[in-house]
């Protein structure tokens, strides 16, 4: 473990995120501690797109919590726009699309979306206007005035996509976003999402566990190892948009895989 | 071929229920009835005699004038009530210190009797219309506070964190995500604040009030006039009947209207 | 004029005087401006008198009065206005005969620690040789005893007359009357005080005409219950919310239990009554002689 | 460098709690001092003369024997209302079409105060213990059904539908499924069920019972002893603070230990 | 729409599951009408492992749940082991996956998985070894007395499919069950299945959006057009197990999603 500097100057504000000798332990329920990051580090330069690739349980999601600050690291620092997390940090320029869809119940599909905008000062009919298109762009819609429990499974992680998007933030985290989409409708969302970031032009550190979409999406790889979570790989993917089905692309999702069952062995789940 | 599940069969079902309500009600007017053929009419009036009371009270105008003064004094203390006891639930349940500091304050709240309140109402307000607003309110409190209280500590930790993620401010987290997530836990304690707010307000009536159900009942229990007892009785269980099914109920229904029915 | 504010229990043994007061207009006779505070609770008067809402009361229980009293409270008791009475009954038909036979029964009256339990229980004791011990006392008000005699729940209640005229249907035979066992047990003939009139020393002090004039006013619209039966059964009526029965029944029986003094045998009484309350436990602490003061009464006598 | 975020910090949270605690009671107490000071001792007595008068009663075995006297009566309505309400708001949230049947039913049950209870306890139960029960019973009652009855229809639908995939009978999916569910509502209610209960039981009291603190209570009010009526309320109210905290508190600690923390 | 012979006999017992012109309409948010199942009819040979793909809202949830008599058809006729689902089925040779969790939160992992076992008679003590051993073969063995939010996203769905594989059951009903695990847990999930398959023989249906997984597992692949869900294609996979990275099966994969690509003209998300 490493000690950091009392009075450490704030970071390279060009990195939308760093991770710096990030350790994390939890209870766990019979009262054991568990060790689930050890001395994680890595960088989100600012407008690049980031995959986390790793096993079930190596901290992935806890290391998201803790770039969205509803977690604090037991060592290390996690840096937002330079700032440490701990600290004042511009909270209102990021965007989190948690694992699960979190849908508030008692709100339709519109108004899910729209909650993300009843931070500010806009008005109610901007609002729903927003909320409404945002549903269009993720192909729901038909579907703004359905409830939660009237919604398909994909069609819910996609409400969780818009709320998270219409908000248009600076740095966004998602969660496995696409992990319940059909592969039609996933190439869609990555086709939006794409020109969305060509449009917008923000950082977005992304979950997933499909090979292919972390090639087709990422301009960095951060590969994990399982419990306690380590950063066992991290590369960077040069190649031109669009990638799907592109020779370079296929041969490097091939490699990644080769990669992976080759770690099996010290893979432990 | 069957009809879509989730189709509306409303009409059929609330015509045989009110049917059956009907039946329930005229069972219980002939039992009644029945009763009283065998007790003395100081302990058991017969429904005609009971009912002629009534319309004697509502002609004379004291009938409508004492229910709407009681109910004036018990909307206000609920008000108070609810104004204190939301907010207050919901912090003692979402701050940890709070709650675990003011816990033992519950109970003893719960256990003052509604007579020491009105007799701490008689000597901070003296003889002033807040004497019967103030027991009420300190009768409604409780329960409010009570469930707002546990509803609060039922609130879905995940919905909290999202708010978190979207930088609600305390009071916006509390709008979008407290309120509707207790909205249940509230309306089994606003139910109980008002039926529970109504029967000690005619406690508190029996002290420096003039008007009032209570001070109409106390005297008639007094000068064992029975009848009139039950026709006051049957007038504000009639009143709240109106207020359940013509104002919670249908509130209750819109509100909810998101739930996903569990078919058993 | 001189304004007054005046409480009373609107109920039990002071409505019907309270409602004559009012609509006769005797304090207004008196050039008082009357503002009438209703209580429904029996000692509410008192506690009014004790937080200083109010001036006067009347129809106040004596032992509330004497408890404050013996604290020092700044009270006065200027008049006695209401009679303890009672007559033990049973069912017609019962073993039951005679105060005597009360031994080992259940006997149904006021809750222990009120005015009349003390007054009955004393009474059983010095006239008949019943201990605290020997029967079993039921507690409740009289609509409930008359219930508890009718169901055979108890064997002999206590209860006022105007309670006993209102019963038609269950035959009741009277075992005797707690005005007249008071009466043997004192040697006397002022009869036992339940309610009494009491003022707040600083009013006294402020206008103590207005005591006067106030006294005078109770004692006149006592005079005129007793004489005027017919206007006071419409009084009743029209003001206590009482049915044409019970109203003329209330103003026949006026006398039994309305009276307007404070003589000095009825200052005797209350003294003794103290007495025995503080014997029974009813209250704790000597009640001082300065608590009566006659000289409001004698002024309005004149 | 931190500590993990999940220890507790218990001891340390508790001592100074407990420190808080007792400063709030010490101030409370020296404010009550402090205003007896102005008051006459039959407004408002002293704390030490109170506490006297506390003494004197618990030496004379009285204080304890109608504290148990009421306590018991109070467990025993609770405890029928509880074996009542349960089950029977479960099956009111659960089953539609009861539910629509008796929803008018719950405000009139609300309404008729306890004393009316009182009187109806008395003509059908004489002057057994069963009257003050009953009372009880008749007030716990209301308070647990409507708690129960919002809670069964807050349950989760899903939970629901797993049951019925895993063909638990109705009865396996009540236990297994929705009590585990309305938890929390049961707590709300059986605590204000309890409290209020006690409240009515000391009406009751002054109807038809020679013992109990209600009777002591009402007694010691009729004679304007104060001492007498603060010496009562505070030995009921220690009760209910050492039920609170040393019973259903922490029952509530271990039976919700799954829940999440909300860190605000 | 067919009209079914009121007196329809049993139908062939050797068919584990059938669809038989099943249609089902929802209602909207708004109220409007949604077709959500046009005519759906496919069997499940007793036995065999069938696989749905089928793009995001197209109501492979719902005919699952139809499948486990939580919903009935508006038309047609759902029958397990050749019985009604309307009228008197053996409902416990039946294990449903849903898509979400649906674990008791109030519960630990351990008695999440029990709670399966709690219909019969079972001891208490029984149950628990059972559950652990499920559990254990799950990947989650240390974490028994875990709660489910102490869990992370993949492990609360491997205690969900715990919890549908411990009552052994005749028929397995499971949606999109592997679809939060990477792929080195996934790769394990999957050579468990199969083996408990060989020595149970129990019919699984699974609803999946991974052509690999649906070549990997299953005997025949079922794939649905957009809502209104319809049969679109149906295909037996003849290949001998395992599967996984052989040459006939990455053929088939390449096949199957040339075939998906090619329907995207009508593929409306
Ligand atoms: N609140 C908590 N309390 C205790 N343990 C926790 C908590 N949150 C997470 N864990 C544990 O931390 C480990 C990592 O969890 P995390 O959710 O970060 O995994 P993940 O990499 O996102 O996995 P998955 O791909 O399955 O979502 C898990 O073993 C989990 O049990
Ligand atoms: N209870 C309901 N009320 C109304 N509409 C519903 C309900 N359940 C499902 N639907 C609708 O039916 C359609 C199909 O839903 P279903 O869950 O079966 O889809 P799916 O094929 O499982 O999709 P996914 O792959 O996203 O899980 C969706 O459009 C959904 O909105
Ligand atoms: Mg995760
Ligand atoms: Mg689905």
């Amino acid at each position: 473990m490493t000690q950091t500097a009392p009075h450490a100057p704030p970071s390279d504000p060009r990195q939308a995120l760093a991770f710096r000798h990030v350790s994390k332990h939890f209870l766990r329920g019979d009262g054991s501690s568990l060790e689930v990051l050890r001395d994680v580090g890595f960088d989100v330069p600012a407008g690049s797109v980031v995959s986390i690739l790793g096993p079930s349980g190596s901290g992935k999601s806890t290391l998201l919590n803790m770039a969205a600050g509803l977690l604090l690291p037991d060592d290390g620092r996690v840096l937002v726009l330079g700032h440490e997390t701990s600290g004042t940090v511009d909270w209102s320029r990021l965007g989190y699309m948690f694992q699960d869809d979190r849908l508030l119940p008692w709100r339709t599909a519109v108004d899910n979306v729209g909650l993300a905008l009843e931070t500010g000062s806009m008005g109610k009919r901007e609002r729903r206007e927003r909320a409404q298109a945002q549903l269009a762009v993720v192909g729901l819609g038909e579907f703004g005035s359905s409830y939660p429990h009237q919604l398909s499974g994909g069609m819910r992680s996609r409400v969780a996509l818009a709320r998270s998007l219409v908000t248009e933030p600076d740095i966004l985290l998602m969660d496995e976003p696409f992990s319940r989409l059909d592969a039609q409708t996933r190439t869609t969302m990555h086709t939006e999402l794409l020109r969305i970031h060509r449009e917008r032009g923000m950082s977005i550190v992304f979950v997933t566990h499909d090979v292919e979409e972390a090639v087709i999406l990422a301009d960095r790889i951060v590969m994990f190892s399982p419990r306690p979570g380590r950063v066992h790989t991290e590369l960077s993917v040069d190649l031109a948009h669009p990638r799907l089905g592109t020779p370079e692309a296929l041969t490097l999702v091939a490699e990644l895989r080769a990669a992976i069952a080759g770690m099996s062995a010290d893979w432990v789940i | 071929m069957r009809a879509p599940t989730e189709a509306p069969k409303k009409t059929a079902g609330s015509a045989s229920l009110a049917l059956r309500r009907s039946a329930l009600l005229v069972l219980l007017i002939a039992a009644w009835w029945a009763a009283s053929l065998f007790s003395p009419p100081y302990v058991l009036p017969s429904p005609v005699r009971v009912m002629q009371r009534l319309v004697t009270l509502a002609e004379s105008g004291d009938l409508f004038y004492n229910l709407f003064t009681t109910l004036w004094r018990v909307l206000a203390g609920f008000a108070v009530a609810v104004a204190i006891g939301v907010p207050g639930g919901i912090l003692l349940g979402s701050n940890r210190t709070l709650g675990a500091f003011f816990e033992p304050v519950l109970p003893v709240m719960n256990t003052v009797s509604s007579a020491i309140w009105a007799i701490f109402a008689i000597i901070w307000f003296g003889l002033s219309p807040l004497t019967p607003i103030f027991v009420v309110l300190m009768t409604a409190l409780p329960l409010i506070i009570t469930n707002v209280w546990q509803g609060t500590q039922a609130v879905n930790a995940d919905f909290v964190e999202l708010a978190q993620t979207l930088r609600f401010s305390r009071l916006k987290t509390l709008v979008k995500i407290y309120v509707p997530s207790i909205l249940p836990y509230f309306f089994s304690g606003a139910r109980l604040a008002f039926g529970f707010g109504w029967r000690v307000s005619l406690v508190a009536e029996t002290l420096g009030a003039s008007s009032g159900v209570g001070y109409r009942l106390r005297q008639a229990s007094d000068l064992i006039q029975t009848d009139q007892v039950f026709a006051w009785t049957i007038a504000q269980i009639a009143m709240m009947v109106v207020i359940e099914m013509g104002l919670l109920a249908p509130l209750e229904r819109h509100l909810f209207r998101w739930r996903r029915d569990v078919r058993t | 004029q001189e304004k007054i504010k005046v409480g009373y229990w609107t109920s039990g043994f002071s409505v019907g005087f309270g409602a004559v007061l009012e609509a006769g207009k005797f304090l207004e006779a008196q050039g008082l401006q009357p503002e009438y505070i209703k209580f429904s609770d029996v000692n509410g008067p008192t506690k009014a008198l004790m937080t200083n809402s109010i001036d006067v009361a009347f129809g106040a229980p004596a032992t509330g009065a004497f408890t404050l009293g013996g604290e020092g409270a700044p009270l006065e008791v200027v008049l006695v206005t209401q009679i303890a009475e009672a007559t033990f009954v049973t069912k017609d038909g019962s073993p039951v005969t005679s105060l005597a036979d009360l031994k080992g029964k259940k006997v149904g009256m006021s809750p222990a620690g009120s005015a009349m339990y003390a007054i009955t229980t004393a009474l059983l004791e010095k006239n008949q040789g019943l201990k605290r011990t020997d029967f079993t006392a039921v507690p409740g008000n009289e609509g409930r005893l008359l219930q508890f005699l009718s169901q055979g729940d108890i064997d002999v209640a206590a209860l006022r007359a105007v309670t006993l005229a209102s019963v038609s249907d269950i035959k009741l035979k009277p075992l005797g009357n707690v005005v007249d066992e008071w009466k043997a047990m004192t040697k006397t003939s002022a009869p036992p005080i339940l309610g009494v009139a009491i003022v707040h020393k600083t009013f006294a002090r402020q206008s103590p005409q207005a005591v006067v004039k106030y006294v005078k006013a109770v004692m006149e619209a006592t005079k005129f219950g007793s004489k005027e039966t017919d206007k006071a059964s419409a009084i009743l009526r029209s003001s206590a919310n009482l049915d044409a029965k019970d109203a003329t029944a209330y103003a026949r029986l006026w006398d039994q239990f309305y009276v307007a003094s404070l003589e000095p045998a009825d200052i005797a009484t209350l003294k003794t009554m103290a007495e025995v309350f503080r014997a029974a436990g009813t209250i704790e602490r000597p009640v001082p002689d300065t608590l009566f003061v006659p000289t409001y009464y004698e002024q309005a006598k004149k």
